[in-house]
């Protein structure tokens, strides 16, 4: 088994890691994290397969390269929505929790 | 398919284009012009929306354009086809409706900028552009981006008044969606790893059956279910739409969840045709089926109107799945297999216009008496009559009743399960039906009582707001008297696997 | 308990955030480690630290929600059946693997970029990164628009007072000239070398957000012109740029045969900034004072 | 004189190497937080320091110098500031240790 | 000469990571930031090792980038906890 393959399945155990975090974990912060645990799971078996696709003097296929960037920045930018949205609730009622009657 | 760009594909940068400038304009000038801005820019989108359609219609072809000039892979297609237009078409008039109505509810204020007229004005152009993005995106990963232009323009509009209930509600939809979008992408990963594109038609072409294709769409329609909220991902949308402001609650309820509903059609139709396991669309079936009936009963049990209208929201969103079952993998090109496809695309759009008309006249109503328990509602139909009636058009389209948009589409999808041998569906429609009916009327009875005490209202509500709610709740109607175009419409840029049947 | 296990979680994740940037470099993705580093370590995890100690003390409650053994075993099988289910896909994938990598370096002298990755981010799909500039600003909006309606037009965040004999702003006086140079670097060597705009700047938007931090500059008020239009700048001229594609080019964000390398910087240059200004707001949060104070 | 070289490289990297070595262990051993927090800064200053000089005798041109040395100038100071915050928060009264 | 500063890399990053522990186990918040600022200066000098070895001089960039930031996040958390101690006010 090669480098590369080994850090594809990284990426799998990573994102098998966040799914549990985001469905065992009450807490909203928890939440946001286990995300983004597993979008650095996904990046990473972007990367695995940007790696794989070295040809042509290029290192890795540029192409799932420039993604993940791109993924990347709207994953913050979901992160600093989110945190604002938690922040602002807590203010409002002092805790932080998303349990309802609903 | 084509193989290059075609003429006027100009006219799909527009549809994305415009609305993003209203956004920049908006945000660079202050809110003290946004309603302006936004207001001038719906004519001229609902003229690009009229062309596109218009173009794909006369061409009978998908409208196709390569971005940048970079043929994909490199580079990014946006193509529309007949859906395509006809969702294009219905957004593009429902934010025309949606806009003329709100006017009143988030005026531009008179000297200083004030929060929710920018807010509200900026982000109703971002979610045209974002769902005009979603319907003509030709790739992969750039329908990811759109599909997170989306959510990040829908999930602040839950929260617009910030009680905390809503923003507990918009920070579970913003949890929802954007574990949607993780496992959408990780879908779009494993397919660029197998084959090296990400646009659509090339995967269609390439795509085999195999684990990784089926894993990589497994995925991808488990995420974009969350967002669409299809039982059982359906707990965040309740308390979001029946707490946002009531144009807000049209908006997402009658055109943001479609988005996704729209992008697993094109999965499970377009990328992988001919692909699909028919034990995986009866799944859908299935969950689409538990939707209405869990959907409908606890809409029975409401006490607030928005809330009963939300839920009818989920009970309805699985009618738009009941489609999969029918229309996937039946011994290719039956009748029925288009009829249940074109059923469950006619639902789509009318229901867009059939709730986003309910959840205006319940904003109208809410405003009027200065609440919305169901209970408290005598003596309205005698107030604001207008609305009243508006409401019970809407509620035809969603019964299924004749004559209605929502009664073709049930009509078809009913036919399509009868013919298929797959009556257990149509029995799932009628009871739906019923149900729907059920709570439409509860409203209406309660609403046409006689108050016993004279009823005061808090707040007058004017005649052209009615009347818009009146016109879009008639667009979900008329969509009855015109089946046969829209379906045609429809068809066109369909695989064959589909349109055979027709032939 | 609770509590002590989500700030352990977030410092774990910068731990997380600065091992991926390690593994980025060995997976010869040179751009996408110095994002991580940038914006997953660096600024997520600025932004996580401070909401997590702000939390902390909310968060006793909310773990008398969590779930039971049972649920949490189920869960634990689930997702590890998940992962191996994706394990299995990893090594199912096709060799030879198949790539892009050929047709981006047969149009990289179209584009006059020596950087293949940033030719594919301000050309071949030039449409995502103009979206997703696009993504940034309504995120900004969405979290502007949670600030209770008093403090529209105010400035976020608490008001800073520099301590001229202080730590942090003997260190952020030195610090923020310096990382404003790295930043500028960064971004500069990205037609060339690995770099480009969404690392430099998200180096400036850290930088921005120290000075604040240490009360060298104000926390702006968010109704001020001059920032709505460093906000919307990027986006702006990318479009403009775009349209004149269709007159200049053959399409829209296509660039010309003669100088296609002087319009994408031409478009990179404001993108920066506002990427930057959007990144630094994000993180500063709703508007929390008001306009007179 | 490259090979020289390469020896002084060798002799200083495994010197900083040592050097984190210590810092881990400290950390890990130290009984309170203020003796690690001592221990620590100096330990992981140092090795890096070491490594980077190790890594002057290898580098070509003055820029690539410039920047391996602002590299660790640059960790100087956040240490030293994290040190100092740190120091200021551990006290009793300052948040939770 | 590259495979001695590939291993010295694996090395110090090996040994940083140990520090992982104290991130879990804490037990203070302090105890924790240290960890991670010791993981850090680690994970910089594993970085420009790896950058000679491996021929990648923009690793040296990544390094430069986590310097930069390593300042920022500490005083970021420091900034959270005083504004955590305002709220409570």
């Amino acid at each position: 088994m090669s480098a590369v393959t080994l850090y594809g399945l990284c990426g799998a155990i990573l994102v098998g890691m966040g799914l549990f975090g985001l469905i065992v974990h009450p807490e909203p912060l928890r939440k946001i994290l286990a995300f983004n645990l597993i979008g650095g799971g996904v990046f990473l078996l972007f990367g695995a397969v940007a790696r794989r696709g070295a040809a042509a003097g290029f290192g890795g296929d540029p192409v799932p390269q420039a993604l993940v960037i791109t993924g990347i920045v709207v994953a913050f930018s979901a992160t600093a929505l989110a945190v604002a949205l938690l922040l602002r609730l807590f203010q409002e009622i002092g805790r932080a929790t998303l349990r309802s009657d609903g | 398919m084509p193989n290059s760009a075609t003429a006027g594909g100009f006219l799909l940068v527009l549809a994305i284009v415009l609305p993003v400038v209203g956004v920049l304009l908006s945000l660079a000038v202050g809110g003290r012009h946004a309603e302006r801005i936004a207001l001038t820019l719906m004519p001229a989108g609902l003229v690009v929306a009229v062309a596109i359609a218009a173009v794909v219609w006369r061409t009978h072809n998908v409208l196709q354009y390569f971005v940048g000039s970079w043929d994909p892979p490199l580079g990014v297609a946006f193509r529309a086809d007949g859906l395509s237009a006809a969702m294009i078409l219905t957004t593009a008039l429902l934010i025309c409706g949606i806009g003329l109505f709100a006017r009143a509810q988030f005026p531009s204020p008179r000297e200083v900028e004030t929060r929710a007229p920018l807010v509200f004005w900026t982000l109703l152009l971002a979610v045209w552009g974002a769902l005009n993005a979603v319907f003509i995106g030709g790739d992969l990963f750039n329908l990811y981006v759109a599909l997170e232009l989306l959510t990040f323009a829908a999930v602040p509009l839950v929260c617009l008044d910030g009680r905390a209930e809503t923003l507990a509600a918009a920070l579970r939809y913003l949890l929802f969606a954007l574990f949607g979008s993780i496992l959408y992408l990780l879908g779009a990963v494993l397919l660029y790893g197998a084959y090296g594109t990400l646009d659509i038609v090339l995967l269609s072409r390439s795509i085999r059956a195999g684990p990784v294709a089926w894993a990589a769409i497994s995925l991808m329609t488990a995420g974009l279910l969350a967002k669409a909220a299809l039982y059982p991902f359906h707990l965040w949308l309740p308390p979001a739409h029946a707490g946002a402001p009531a144009p807000a609650s049209a908006i997402l309820s009658g055109l943001v969840v479609k988005a996704p509903f729209f992008l697993v059609v094109r999965l499970w139709f377009d990328v992988m045709p001919g692909l699909a396991e028919r034990a995986a669309a009866q799944v859908l079936g299935i969950l689409g089926a538990t939707a209405i009936l869990f959907g409908s009963v606890v809409a029975l049990r409401q006490v607030r109107l928005k809330l009963l209208i939300a839920y009818s929201t989920v009970a309805q969103i699985g009618y738009l799945f009941l489609m999969f079952p029918l229309a996937v993998r039946l011994e290719t090109g039956h009748p029925w297999s288009t009829a249940a496809w074109t059923g469950g695309v006619l639902q789509a759009i009318s229901h867009a216009f059939a709730k986003a008309a309910m959840f205006m006249a319940a904003g109208l109503i809410a405003e009027a008496l200065g609440h919305d328990r169901i209970s408290g509602l005598a003596g309205i139909g005698r107030a604001l009559p207008i609305t009243v009636f508006a409401f019970a058009l809407a509620g035809l389209s969603l019964m299924g009743l004749p004559p209605s948009g929502g009664f073709v589409a049930k009509a078809m999808l009913l036919t399509a399960a009868v013919a298929a041998g797959q009556w257990w569906w149509a029995l799932v429609v009628l009871a739906g039906g019923l149900l729907a009916g059920g709570y439409v009327f509860l409203v209406l009875a309660r609403a046409l009582a006689d108050s016993y005490e004279p009823l005061t209202l808090f707040a007058t509500v004017s005649r052209r707001r009615q009347a818009v709610v009146v016109a879009v709740a008639l667009c979900a109607v008329l969509l009855g008297f015109v089946p046969l175009r829209p379906s045609e419409l429809l068809q066109i840029g369909r695989p064959d696997i589909v349109i055979g049947g027709l032939k | 308990m609770a509590a002590r296990d989500t700030f352990a979680a977030v410092v774990s994740f910068v731990a997380y955030g600065l091992l991926l940037a390690l593994v980025w470099v060995r997976l010869a993705a040179p751009d996408v480690a110095l994002t991580e580093a940038a914006i997953g370590s660096g600024v997520t995890g600025g932004l996580l630290l401070a909401a997590s100690t702000r939390l902390r003390r909310t968060e006793t409650p909310a773990a008398r929600e969590k779930p039971g053994a049972t649920l949490r075993l189920a869960a634990a099988i689930l997702c590890t059946l998940a992962s191996a289910g994706l394990a299995a896909i990893v090594l199912l994938l096709p060799e030879p693997a198949p790539t892009l990598a050929p047709q981006a370096a047969a149009n990289l002298a179209a584009t006059g970029l020596g950087n293949p990755v940033t030719a594919v981010l301000m050309a071949y799909r030039a449409i995502d990164t103009l979206l997703e500039t696009v993504v940034l600003l309504l995120a900004l909006v969405g979290t502007w628009s949670l600030a209770p309606d008093r403090f529209w037009g105010g400035s976020p965040g608490p008001r800073h007072h520099a301590d001229p004999d202080g730590v942090l702003t003997f260190v952020a006086q030195l610090l923020v000239p310096i990382g404003i140079l790295v930043g500028i670097h960064i971004f500069w060597v990205g037609s060339v070398a690995p770099g480009g705009e969404f690392q430099g700047a998200t180096i400036l938007a850290a930088m921005w957000i120290l000075a604040m931090m240490a009360g060298l500059v104000g926390a702006p008020s968010v109704s001020r012109r001059w920032l709505r239009l460093v906000l919307v700048a990027g986006p702006a001229v990318f479009i403009s740029i775009g349209l004149a594609g269709f007159a200049m080019a053959s399409a829209f964000l296509a660039y010309p045969e003669s100088h296609p390398k002087l319009l994408i910087l031409t478009i990179e240059v404001p993108v920066t900034l506002s990427i930057a200004t959007t990144l630094a707001l994000l993180v500063a949060g709703p508007p929390e004072r008001g306009a007179q104070q | 004189m490259s090979l020289a070289l390469d020896g002084l490289t060798i002799l200083t990297v495994s010197a900083g190497a040592f050097f984190f070595l210590a810092g881990t262990v400290g950390l890990l051993r130290f009984p309170d937080a203020l003796s690690r927090l001592h221990a620590l800064t100096k330990a992981d200053n140092l090795g890096l320091g070491l490594v980077v000089l190790g890594l002057l005798f290898q580098v070509e041109g003055p820029f690539a110098a410039l920047k391996l040395i602002s590299v660790w100038l640059l960790t100087l100071l956040a240490g030293a500031t994290v040190t100092q915050l740190i120091a200021r928060a551990a006290r009793p009264g300052g948040s939770p240790v | 000469m590259a495979e001695f500063l590939l291993a010295a890399a694996g090395f110090v990053l090996a040994t940083v990571a140990v520090g992982l522990v104290r991130i879990l186990r804490g037990p203070g918040d302090a105890d924790r930031i240290m960890a991670a600022q010791l993981l850090g200066t680690g994970g910089i000098a594993a970085l420009l090792l790896l950058a000679d070895a491996t021929g990648v001089p923009a690793a040296v960039d990544v390094a430069l980038i986590l310097a930069v930031l390593a300042a920022f996040v500490s005083i970021a958390f420091v900034k959270g906890a005083a504004r955590s101690e305002a709220d409570g006010a």
